[in-house]
């Protein structure tokens, strides 16, 4: 179906949704890389003008990537609940966005309306908020996870410990977890990007993890962000495994590129159920997602970047995961350019993801080959602190020595849980005050090295 | 009795331990910060001295070709991943089939320092692992503003069996130079990244050269048995052998 | 006295303190017109490192603008307080940032601390600092001031009321002020902008405000923004003037090419104050500032547009205003370019303003010609928010149609006291709750724009 | 009983009564915003038709002579006020000393589009105005890439005893296409805005071109009496004569 739209005195013409959605889409350099960016911005204008009068209804009779092809749309279109969708089902995309600054759009109506919505919806409706829309419909909307503690309580900011190695060498993985554990990090998880693909390597870091996690009591859960098949594979060898990680991305083709299908996924949540390792809850799955993954395997099928994250998150939702996060600004300038765009495209992830039912959190990140730098970040966290992120990454220093990018730092989540008055989850802030760990630069004795043989 | 957390430095090269102003950095550290990101973003702008690599790799007894990708110069190379996989024309021709079993690809990636570092010796403790295991790898091609899938380009133009691409990462602050190598089982355009293996991090302060050496023999000589590469190849070599993951105790510093 | 620092085998050599400053500053489009900014980067890096090291002591012993030529020099080192700053005398820059940040800096000690700094140590210490720090110190400031409300109290946030209009027509600022006094807005002051230059013109605007003001019984202050000499005039003639405005700078030249000098400043405070029309507390000017302006009259002298906007500071901080901000995005590209730059500096000023002791606003505004968008107020003002400002701008849907350019909304002020759980003033939140103004979209009997003869 | 705020829409061109979605604008507002700024943006950009508006001012009997400053193009302007308030090489040649008493600067300034449309029309009104005093205003300069101080320059090579700008000022959401005027006295390249007098926002639905042609007419007649302009020389008219201030009851709509 086409859509049109007259701006100073030109008629644009849309002849599909997927291009609809890409040229109402906000500037950013990897839809200029797809060759489906608004151009001039007039264009844009109008694209988000006749957007905004689409109604939502036509979302569930318009695929943007062809239900044949995909799986992912397949999922999207016959898991949509009809009955949860009536209160929403006459309004257009702008009414929508009405609806959801209103305060009839409590954290209840939000919550009921998960199912009825479809990624292609939300991402629609964030295309014509601004930034402060994206924050004020996202605080108010309630995700809460559990395993071994409780994510996502409102006044919480949690915190994943990233304590990456270029070497995976045991010794500097724990020592960056000792670092985060005194600045108050890691109640997200513990969680270590491998830098070598080697099973038993795996195993030997979950194994650390666990022990960390045992010797000091830590209400919290680890991960070791291997490929899923490794991780299955450390599972078939009795590897101690609290979450299952895994990159997804929002078509079946860049899935494909990254090694999985639903049903793969759907086997490794079977398996780490089956361990029944959680405490508190049996959300045992954790997914990254960033835009630009998929137009970077060429599976974008020409649909904006945004809109394809924002499908991801209808992946991740199947799998009822603990954690999910954007890598936002991870992947290049080719996807975001700069502080600008990453910022933006942020708080879109967190928006969408909320929306969608997902405990969102975001990796508030930059390399250094994009346009961006510390500024752009700490602006970016407070505002995600202000929308109600669940968490944020904590890497020593900002620098993680590995993965080769900046991101956000264990002083940086204690300044924001500062200004913003938010504690950790509520299991691992009793933890922080039984360990005696506070603004005390040295270790309290119950956290001493020397208790994991580091010293 | 407390410990300061100083003593964490001498396990981890990460910014551990840097102390605290209020909930911020402490200036000395605030700084060292901003110098390594000026650093580091020098570093992705780096060209590489193709004449000196070149003669280290003859010195290896290799005898590099030099292509180029489509991304002209270096802004372009940032915002067209597409043209960084992409030969150019002139470069096509420069490359004749000759079937071979491991074509060797070395390309600036992000990080030209890295390759110009770490790219020969790393090769010189890889080559004689590979010709043990009966691998005589080679052409080497050097490649300018080229992307990992470029490879795959370079080995359907060789005939290649497989490819190995050795490549400079993206910079990070306190590691501007990090090398990563991508093997790729019947290279092809239209081959996706499931369809690889990846030793990451190859630089003394990472994987060490023989170690990522030991790894890529092992691959190969894998891949070569099962003829392919990707998530179904999995090095399922006891950690031992792999990294020092299981090998170092916890106490010892480095 | 010359200063040096090595940075990537380079040796980078400042001749004085006005360049070692200018080079630290990070990288604005004002400083590069000026042909004083860093380049490359790592000049940048080598001038912030050496301003670390460099004693605060210094700053009294090196002007930036020579104590001869400049009356802002004389205002502000005869004005200096070595009582009050003994505690942080023996610290450099660095060590200056790092006690700023730390818990021995609390609202008391710094309140103690402001006579004792000058504008330059305050501008030299915000270029060591993140985004992340700006926020963090200023929130720790307390400034509150009173004329006929209480503003600066903690959890409070003002707005500025500015019912513009192009003709100066009293029914179209008449409209424009109910406007916003329906959403909340007015407690820092409601304040017109001039279009003409006319006394009579200004003394009818001045007596439509007092009689607004009046009818409803709103406690909050009135003001017209003209030229000082034309409110003095005005004054004369027995108009109901509350604060007197005054845009100033940071040089005796650019005070000078404002047609303005200390004396008469502190004349129009004298004729302000005999007026006593100030209930609660007698702080009577209004000031606005802004970085460029100095180098656009030419009066810069070679320093930084960051440190000359921090010695207007020292200007105002000499006639204790109610009400004291940066336009920070208003004058243009060639001073801030981008939303970025904008970004930054705004919180620049906040911050410096906030230390020195100041009431501190913010115009979180962006010009046209800039290349900057609402996404980028919306980040600022959020932020700004955290950071405790004491009140930003109330202009109706952003749009000035007076002075063009966009500044934030009713809307927008709103939006960012629900998001941080802020409150207007407290007379004026009790004002509006007396009145029965709240969320609904009419005018409440008692607000009826009847009653001033708008209907 | 309360009333909706819509009702003052009547009186003014600014944004009010938009309504509230919680406490956001409503989609409709929103939009009409951003379409808004896209235009506004685009009459940053728009270039000036030279030779329309010349063909306008000569029929008003003024023979305009056209100048440039040493901005090159737009975005040079926009970025380099200085070289705005410089004439070029060439221009200055083309200014012959001619001592008038009031030279006419007509710059586009940040808005092209104002001074296209309120120049003439704004002239026609003013030059009557200024012959009735003894004023004939010119010659008439039309400058390029020009900021306000470019007329200090000018009127200094003309030997101008004073000279008045008109000037597209920034554009505005609502109205891109505000015409300013500034009038100085003596004018040389070294004067400061304290020294100049201003009148704004010159278009039909702000000064109109009477009202502000009789602001002009007055000022002109006081500055060259008292021989200044600046913070010194005050509009002392009664309100009636030089706004609606006075004029319009509060309760009529516009
Ligand atoms: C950027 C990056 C990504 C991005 C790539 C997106 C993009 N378009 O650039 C994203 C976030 C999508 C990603 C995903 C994954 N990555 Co990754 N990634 C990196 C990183 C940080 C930088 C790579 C780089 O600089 N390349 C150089 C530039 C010049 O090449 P390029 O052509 O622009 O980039 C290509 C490659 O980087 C490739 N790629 C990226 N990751 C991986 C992983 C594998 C196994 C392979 C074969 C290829 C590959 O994708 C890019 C596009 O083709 C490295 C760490 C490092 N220090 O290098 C890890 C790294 C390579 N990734 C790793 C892993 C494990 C993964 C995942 C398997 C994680 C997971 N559980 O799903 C997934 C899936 C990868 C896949 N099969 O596609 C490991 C590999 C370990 C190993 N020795 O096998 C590394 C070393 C570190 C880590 N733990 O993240 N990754
Ligand atoms: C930008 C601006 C400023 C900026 C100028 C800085 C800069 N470098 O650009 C700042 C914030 C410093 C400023 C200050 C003031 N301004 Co002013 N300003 C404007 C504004 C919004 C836009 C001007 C424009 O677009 N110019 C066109 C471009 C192309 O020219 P330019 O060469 O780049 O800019 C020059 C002029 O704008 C000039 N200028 C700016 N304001 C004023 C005011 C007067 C009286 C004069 C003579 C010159 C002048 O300064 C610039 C640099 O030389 C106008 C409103 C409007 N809609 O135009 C008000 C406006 C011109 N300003 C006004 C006033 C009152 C002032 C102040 C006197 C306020 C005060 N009480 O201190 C001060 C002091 C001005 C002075 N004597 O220097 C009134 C003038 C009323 C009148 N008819 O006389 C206006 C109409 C509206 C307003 N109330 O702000 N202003």
């Amino acid at each position: 179906m086409a859509f049109a739209h007259t701006v100073g005195g030109t008629r644009y013409v849309f002849p599909d949704l997927r291009t609809l959605l890409a040229r109402a889409s906000p500037f950013r350099s990897g839809d200029a890389l797809a060759g489906i960016a608004a151009l001039p911005e007039a264009e844009r204008v109008a694209a988000q003008r006749a957007l905004a009068d689409l109604p939502l209804r036509h979302f569930l009779a318009e695929a943007v990537v062809a239900y044949e092809d995909d799986d992912v749309t397949r999922l999207i279109l016959d898991g949509h609940d009809a009955t949860a969708f009536a209160p929403v089902a006459s309004m257009t995309v702008g009414q929508f966005r009405d609806w959801l600054l209103s305060d009839a759009a409590t954290a209840q109506a939000l919550a009921a309306l998960r199912p009825g919505l479809t990624p292609e919806m939300v991402a629609a409706v964030s295309k014509i908020m601004r930034i402060a829309d994206l924050i004020a419909v996202a605080a108010k909307c309630r995700v809460v996870t559990r395993f071994r503690n409780t994510l996502g309580l409102p006044g919480t900011l949690s915190v994943r410990l990233q304590p990456n190695d270029p070497a995976d060498d045991p010794r500097g993985v724990a020592a960056s977890t000792l670092d985060g554990l005194l600045l108050g990090a890691g109640d997200a998880v513990i969680g270590v990007n491998p830098a070598t693909d080697n099973v038993e390597t795996t195993i030997r870091l979950l194994e650390l993890l666990d022990t960390i996690r045992g010797r000091y009591a830590i209400p919290t859960q680890t991960c070791v962000l291997a490929h899923v098949t490794t991780t299955l594979a450390a599972i078939a060898r009795g590897a101690p495994v609290d979450l299952v990680f895994q990159s997804i991305g929002g078509t079946e083709a860049v899935n494909r590129s990254f090694g999985v299908s639903l049903a793969l996924l759907a086997e490794a949540r079977e398996a780490a159920l089956a361990l029944k390792r959680g405490t508190l809850g049996d959300n045992v799955m954790y997914f990254e997602t960033g835009q630009g993954s998929a137009l970077s395997a060429d599976a974008h099928h020409g649909v904006d970047q945004q809109t394809l994250e924002a499908r991801a998150y209808a992946v991740a939702r199947a799998f009822q995961p603990l954690l999910v996060n954007s890598v936002v600004g991870f992947i290049g300038p080719e996807y975001l350019y700069d502080g600008k765009q990453i910022m933006r495209a942020g708080l879109e992830d967190h928006f969408c993801g909320k929306l969608l039912g997902l405990p969102m959190g975001v990796d508030v990140c930059y390399t250094n080959h994009a346009e961006a730098d510390q500024d752009d970040m700490d602006a970016l966290l407070t505002l995600l602190g202000v929308a109600g992120v669940t968490y944020v990454m904590g890497v020593p220093g900002a620098d993680d020595v590995m993965l080769n990018y900046q991101s956000t730092s264990f002083h940086d989540a204690l300044a924001v849980r500062a200004a913003l008055g938010k504690s950790p989850a509520p299991e691992f802030a009793g933890w922080l005050e039984r360990m005696g760990i506070g603004t005390e630069a040295t270790f309290p004795p119950a956290l001493s090295p020397a208790l994991i043989g580091l010293g | 009795m407390a410990e300061p957390p100083a003593g964490l430095r001498r396990f981890t090269a990460a910014r551990v331990a840097l102390g605290r102003a209020g909930n911020a950095l402490p200036t000395a550290a605030h700084l060292d910060f901003v110098e390594a990101h000026a650093m580091a973003r020098d570093a992705v702008h780096a060209a590489l001295d193709v004449a000196g690599l070149a003669a280290e790799l003859r010195a290896l007894g290799l005898d590099p070709v030099v292509v180029a990708s489509r991304a002209a110069d270096r802004h372009i190379y940032l915002v067209r991943p597409d043209l960084g996989r992409a030969l150019d024309d002139a470069s096509v021709a420069r490359l004749a089939r000759c079937d071979p079993p491991l074509a060797l690809v070395i390309a600036d990636g992000l990080s030209a320092t890295a390759v110009q570092r770490h790219a020969a010796p790393f090769l010189a403790e890889a080559l004689p692992r590979l010709a043990r295991i009966d691998v005589a790898a080679g052409p080497a091609v050097i490649a300018l503003q080229g992307r990992v899938a470029l490879g795959d380009a370079i080995g359907a133009a060789l005939g290649a069996e497989a490819v190995a691409v050795l490549i400079g990462e993206r910079p990070g602050l306190s590691a501007p130079d990090s090398l990563g190598l991508y093997l790729t089982w019947n290279p092809r355009p239209s081959r996706t990244d499931a369809e690889r293996n990846c030793i990451s991090n190859i630089r003394p302060a990472g994987q060490p050269y023989a170690q990522a050496a030991e790894t890529l023999a092992w691959l190969v000589g894998e891949m070569r048995r099962r003829r392919l590469t990707g998530i179904a190849l999995k090095d399922e070599r006891p950690a031992a052998l792999s990294a020092p993951a299981a090998s170092g105790r916890l106490g010892e510093g480095r």
